[in-house]
């Protein structure tokens, strides 16, 4: 396999989980209720310590001398790679919540097939991850079911999240042909078979929620994998990356 | 004194722990109450000064470190709520109080977080003025507070730590890192002296307190304990304590030093410091924008319980 | 007169109308009304131009290669002398209002004394933004006037909002060791009468308003002239500089 | 044809404006009150692109540029909501259609500004495909709507040529600088050309509005000059149009160009652009919010005109 497509398919993983967990540490101690704030930052802590297992295995395979940080830090957004979905605003909690919930469905079910991914490397950071995201998932779902068949309002409010999100959950499942090489070389699993677990979990939680599912073929934002973003991620990494721009060479 | 009263009191001089379900006077629970929320609300309003630069952590190690150590901080509030609950008093009326502002929380989170050197000034000055304050509590009368002090200084003594090796990192860095650690120290030194308290002199309350072992050293003790810790590892960093007055004392054996500005303190306290307002109308805003939430899933909950 | 100091003084006058500019600019096309969102970016022109003047001389007396942009964009937090208020979010609109009545009933008197300034420059281009100012200050308090005396909700969230700031208002008039300097050599204007012309001022718009105006001696925050910011102004500055700080050296 | 339509459609005809207070056919108001407020709903909309780069233009002369042409573009929306409402319909009323998503604007705004490059592409793309669009309609029939033409080509082309200094700078500039202008064009070109609506085959009511000269050339003779405009100019930049098909005809004297994918153009205005909810939302946002603040407007002027 080409390191080169290993490398921004590892950019791909690495990206989504920084920028899901920079959302999320946005909302620090602004939780709804105090075991929220606990578990945000418990998923947060997770996701972020992933991104370092990708970042660091992309920046040995580039052999460029870029570490985690320089990965992070030091490219612009039409160099990174993460979904759209990832990169929307925090919302109300039940944007924030179904973001996490699309994305943590996908998520487990990459890593689980990514356990058996031909690539050593990769197949032993998706088995480290493998409880980590199993756990999101059991919360995200948890959640959206006790939020969705709570009162009118958090229905109400839920269904709208639900709709308003679901056209950057298609970016997901869309390979394009880095993706299916990857497929092709047997390190990651195939699209159509992760988007078919995804339906159908998100389906049930649905039902259990007594929520509407939207339409599976509805038209689907994309762009984020190949580095066209929404006008958000600048303001996140304009943030992020401040310290590393202001002081450059500096060890922190 | 009462029968009752007296048993208590022999009970604690017998260093025997008081458990939640044992008799305690009225103005001991009360006491109790105030104090463990008032560490409890520090502890949740607390991370609102650090989770400022979470999202600008500069290394991903960093970042990753300082959003463990927000969490622990919840986890503190979590239990110490808890021990709180123990003496008859709900989390959502401790809440309550914080929210209307009848609760304090320590007034050092009514500073801003300026730079990225605050992270490891407050992991340093502050968690160190925190454990050193906290460590005795470990051992006061309370079963319920006692245990939840030991988990809570278990944890302290890793964020001092950690905010000892940013600042360490800074104090080694360039010139414009240094300068930021310097700064950072200026600003924080006196606030973090003033956790301790009014002097001894002014301090209220303090003999009942001590009596009951629920305060087992004065506010002065503690503060030079902290001052005698601080003076040293500044040295090592190569930074100034923003204090002409201190200096060493061979004969005591202790640092000397200035006058605290006691003015300043009982502004910040009264409301006057430069993000009080801000501090609570986050963490109000937070509990207002997630009722909803709570609602749904109290609904949640009852529908099922059926 | 010290050069140093007559180059701190300006830093003061140009990171004020910058960073209000700046707030001001984020409200670019969601005002409250189509003439709201004119006169916003009006003013903000006005105040992002009298920014250029003042760093222009700024960089000349300090003389060490700084032009306009290198004091906007390669300056940290600390190194920024605005007052506290203009870093204030904008909140709601009474919230942007007050802070701009506030500021420009200042302003205009500061820009008014500085006409005569000793300091030729600086009276030259006081002179020049004299226009400006006055009408900013028309603007403001005929808006404060109108928001005061109009519905009782109105009324309610502009009182709320003149409080609110309230305590940063004092920063303006309080005088340091630099500020004194410059009143004695004639080039800035006395404090104390500034503020008797802006308690003035404001109390008779205030009056006009029906708001009540709160107590003169209240307790104010201070800081931001030294450096001392409040945390929002670090995020002010990672969004407006992020492209100097990642492309170093670009000209643009 | 009745008399008065006679008499309107050779008024027309001999190149007299037609004026608000004058006769004219149902059909040719309500075609012109959408065509005008489609425009002025641009204008507004088009702030938000824009206006998403002003906080980070990248020195202040440029951002002093930008907020100025952000500016006009408010002003472009005034005066063209004025000249609709000579037709007899009120400001609020096409801003409630805009809101409800009755009315259109023009579909470009619903592609992201992603780097300040894109600050140069939409001035020199999107502005200039605009004025080739809108200086024949300073020539159209209705005189108010002409008036407002002249006025908004004369700002518009300055418009047109700060993007394209933008451009330049950035061609000029580092690798990074020359390949986010590249970006940027390859990203604005086709929806650019899309900007002059259908093919003339594909295109309804073009035949009614050229004879009431509400619209003075085709669309796909508007675009071709677009095309004839740029390409040179892109050229001299040193960039390179994103169509391998584009060539110059030296017998026609024009640029061929390749087929526009109509499918994305169908797709961006039935509503799944890449921004159509967000520009929506936040008009709609913006308007809501303000509502307190027009309606104590409102209540005052009330009050003092008793």
């Amino acid at each position: 396999m080409d390191k080169h497509n290993t490398f921004e398919y590892l950019l791909r993983l690495g990206d989504n989980a920084l920028i899901l967990s920079q959302r999320l540490s946005q909302l620090c101690g602004k939780g709804p209720a105090m075991e929220e704030d606990m578990a945000l930052t418990n998923v947060a802590l997770d996701l972020l310590g992933q991104t370092r297992l990708w970042y660091s295995y992309a920046g040995e395979l580039e052999g460029a001398g870029r570490d985690e940080d320089a990965l992070a830090f030091r490219r612009d957004a039409h160099e990174f790679r993460n979904c759209l979905l990832l990169e929307q605003p925090n919302g109300n909690y039940a944007d924030t919540m179904v973001r996490q919930f699309y994305f943590d469905t996908w998520h487990y079910f990459l890593i689980e097939g990514l356990t058996r991914s031909s690539d050593a490397r990769i197949a032993a950071i998706a088995e480290k991850s493998l409880k980590e995201v199993s756990y999101h998932l059991r919360r995200s779902g948890d959640l959206i079911v006790r939020l969705g068949d709570g009162t009118e309002f958090s229905h109400a409010r839920t269904q709208t999240a639900v709709e308003a999100l679901w056209m950057y959950s298609g970016e997901m499942f869309a390979y394009d042909g880095l993706d299916q090489a990857m497929v092709a070389a047997g390190i990651a699993p195939d699209g159509a078979e992760l988007r078919s677990h995804w339906l159908a979990h998100v389906g049930s939680i649905f039902k259990e929620a007594t929520l509407t599912m939207p339409p599976a073929d509805a038209w689907m934002q994309s762009g984020g994998k190949q580095g066209r973003h929404s006008e958000h991620l600048g303001y996140v990494l304009a943030e992020m990356q401040f310290l590393q721009r202001a002081y450059p060479g500096a060890t922190w | 004194m009462a029968d009752d009263e007296r048993a208590f009191q022999a009970r604690i001089d017998a260093g025997i722990k008081i458990e939640a379900k044992d008799w305690m006077p009225e103005a001991y629970r009360k006491t109790l109450i105030r104090q463990i929320s008032q560490h409890a609300h520090s502890e949740i309003v607390g991370q609102l000064p650090e989770g400022n630069w979470v999202t600008r952590a500069p290394t991903l190690k960093r970042k990753s470190i300082l959003l463990a150590k927000i969490q622990d901080e919840a986890g503190h509030g979590l239990y110490l709520y808890s021990a709180a609950e123990t003496l008859g008093v709900s989390r959502d009326e401790l809440l309550e109080a914080l929210h209307s502002g009848k609760a304090k929380y320590s007034s050092i989170f009514n500073y801003p977080t300026l730079s990225w050197a605050d992270m490891g000034a407050i992991g340093w000055l502050v968690d160190g003025s925190a454990i050193i304050n906290q460590i005795p509590l470990c051992r006061c009368s309370y079963g319920p507070y006692s245990r939840a002090m030991i988990r809570v200084c278990k944890e302290e003594s890793f964020h001092a730590r950690q905010g000892y090796d940013i600042m360490l990192a800074l104090a080694r860095g360039t010139p414009e890192q240094k300068a930021m650690a310097q700064d950072a120290l200026n600003r924080w030194w006196w606030p973090s002296l003033m956790m301790f308290g009014p002097s001894d002199a002014d301090s209220v309350n303090s003999a009942q307190s001590s009596k009951w072992r629920i305060k087992l050293f004065s506010n002065d003790e503690l503060r030079q304990r902290m001052v005698d810790q601080t003076v040293p590892q500044a040295e090592y960093l190569g930074l100034t304590i923003p204090d002409p007055k201190l200096k060493f004392n061979a004969e005591t054996g202790h640092y000397e030093f200035g006058e605290i500005d006691w003015a300043e303190f009982h502004s910040v306290l009264k409301g006057n410091g430069p993000c009080n307002r801000e501090r609570l109308r986050t963490r109000v805003t937070a509990w207002e924008e997630g009722e909803w939430f709570r609602d749904a899933l109290q609904a949640y909950a009852d529908k099922h319980a059926k």
